[in-house]
């Protein structure tokens, strides 16, 4: 025959079957069986020759094939005896459902072209949970405030300082002993700024000079004034009187 | 609610809706008529002429979204691909389904003339079909039937969107 | 691309992305000077006047939403409110995504000294964080940053304004 199949992917043997009808030219309506069911057969074995599995369904098509064949070879007379569906031409079924399977196919075809068009447009890319521009928002973050939100921040951070191994006998400094030193940095002074606290401070003194200031303003002892964002932090000692009445 | 104000409301709607929104949907919340919203939707449509956005009709569900010719700019945001393209063994499949609806596995399998387990599994984890029930008879094998989604993704208005071609042929 | 071409192309790209967009981001894409894109934004605002839709500028970039005025029909659609407060162990995660930010989960993890998937999961629910990229090197794991929300409920424009920022030795 020579005639070379292209190792196509085929979805399955009505795929196989309408691409071989579709290759020879022929009516779908009178397919030659037997020069169809070769060429199907051809590429079964050329599937096997390439170690490629070769699914049921495939074989099982291969068998009604082989079925109309011999069928369609039958003397007339004989196939009038038998059933009455018999008498019908044994390849309009195997027809019917190619052509069923062909109009899914073109159909898989059409909505493939709608998918690709479809995905041209965008919809909106982000959630629209900011409609609202008043900034009245109770939840999601509650009565949490940016100060807290930092504070803890520099909190975890400073717990992260501390944890680590310190293999280096450096000045290890407590907080007790940063508190110490922040409150005589303080005493007879109206006023101090953060960075005048820090002043020369390597990283983790900072955290610990900053500790012992929020510590201080746990207790009362001092105010934190920041007259505007980014700006420098004024520290305030605040008179005791009133925490000893209490 | 005169229709002008009524057009701004609906369009804030359709633009802020998470999901597409039906007429009915929008009919309910401006308390107005369907039809009347259907010509509002329309003036909305004119009024997005000139810009990137255009009213999409999905599954008889209105959505806003970028114009089609703008999707090579998008691209260079880097969306990632929501939806990876279907293999044809999922789109032959969903065809069928789309078409057939409600179809059971078996009468999926006999059209295509091959197991499609793995077709509708992926189709159902796209959440592009789904359960729509059970047929009666031996094992109540179940139904599917395409989603929203599916009429989302598509950017179809209905199931009368499908072709019809050849459809004759065989049915 | 004359002006025209490049506002409609600007609309599509500040709806369709999933973040706000800067001027200088938007200026790469369409190969325009930052000047321009800024004249084009106006325009956009004029363009979007007399509709249900607003560009708005989140910490210097542009984003688009409804007008505030149209919040009680846009209510109407039911959009889930969550009430309830955040975890001490959501507000430290938060805390360190705002100062750390952009920042990956294990980044997050070796700071708190505990596991925080389900943090982090709280807290993109509540869309108070995003991913934001993805960080080089193996694994390429990804990378979080607190969203416009975040912003928008501390009334912040950038990530400057957050205090106590002088202590950043560490970064």
């Amino acid at each position: 025959m020579g005639y070379v199949i292209e190792l196509e992917v085929y979805q399955g043997p009505f795929d196989l079957l309408l691409d071989l009808i579709a290759q020879n030219e022929v009516d779908i309506w009178d397919i030659p069986i037997a020069s169809i069911t070769q060429q199907y057969l051809d590429y079964l074995y050329s599937l096997q020759e390439k170690d490629l599995a070769i699914t049921g369904e495939f074989l099982v098509m291969a068998a009604t094939l082989i079925r109309i064949k011999s069928r369609l070879l039958l003397p007339q007379e004989t196939a009038e005896d038998e059933d009455d569906e018999e008498l019908e031409d044994p390849r309009t079924q195997l027809v019917e459902q190619l052509l069923r399977y062909k109009f899914f196919k073109e159909a898989a075809v059409f909505l493939d072209q709608r998918y690709q068009e479809a995905s041209k447009c965008f919809t909106r890319g982000q959630r629209a949970a900011s409609f609202d521009l008043k900034p009245v928002f109770t939840a999601p973050m509650g009565d949490l405030t940016l100060l807290e939100l930092g504070e803890l921040y520099h909190q975890l951070r400073a717990e992260l300082e501390k944890e680590e191994p310190v293999h280096r006998i450096t000045s290890q400094i407590s907080l007790q002993e940063r508190l110490a030193l922040v409150r005589l940095q303080l005493v007879g002074q109206p006023r101090a700024t953060f960075s005048d606290l820090i002043r020369d401070h390597s990283p983790r003194e900072i955290i610990v000079t900053f500790l012992a200031i929020l510590e201080l303003v746990h207790m009362g002892e001092i105010a934190l004034i920041q007259r505007k964002a980014l700006g420098e932090i004024h520290i305030e000692p605040l008179e005791l009187e009133v925490e000893v009445r209490a | 609610m005169n229709l002008s104000e009524a057009q701004i409301v609906i369009e804030g709607l359709i633009f802020a809706s998470e999901r597409p929104l039906s007429v009915q949907e929008l009919a309910e919340i401006v308390e107005l008529d369907p039809s009347a919203v259907e010509s509002i939707v329309e003036r909305i449509r004119e009024y997005y002429a000139p810009g990137a956005l255009l009213i999409r009709n999905v599954g008889g569900r209105y959505q806003v979204v970028t114009k089609p010719e703008l999707s090579p700019w998008i691209e260079k945001l880097g969306r990632p691909v929501v939806h990876a393209p279907l293999t044809v063994a999922s789109t032959e499949t969903l065809a069928i389904i789309a078409y057939q609806e409600p179809v059971t596995r078996a009468e999926i399998e006999t059209i295509r003339g091959v197991r499609s387990d793995s077709a509708i599994n992926s189709l159902l984890d796209r959440e592009l079909i789904c359960e729509v029930g059970r047929k009666a008879g031996p094992g109540r094998p179940i139904l599917y039937g395409v989603t929203e989604k599916f009429y989302a993704h598509f950017g179809l208005t209905s199931s009368d969107e499908l072709p019809l071609t050849g459809i004759s042929e065989w049915k």
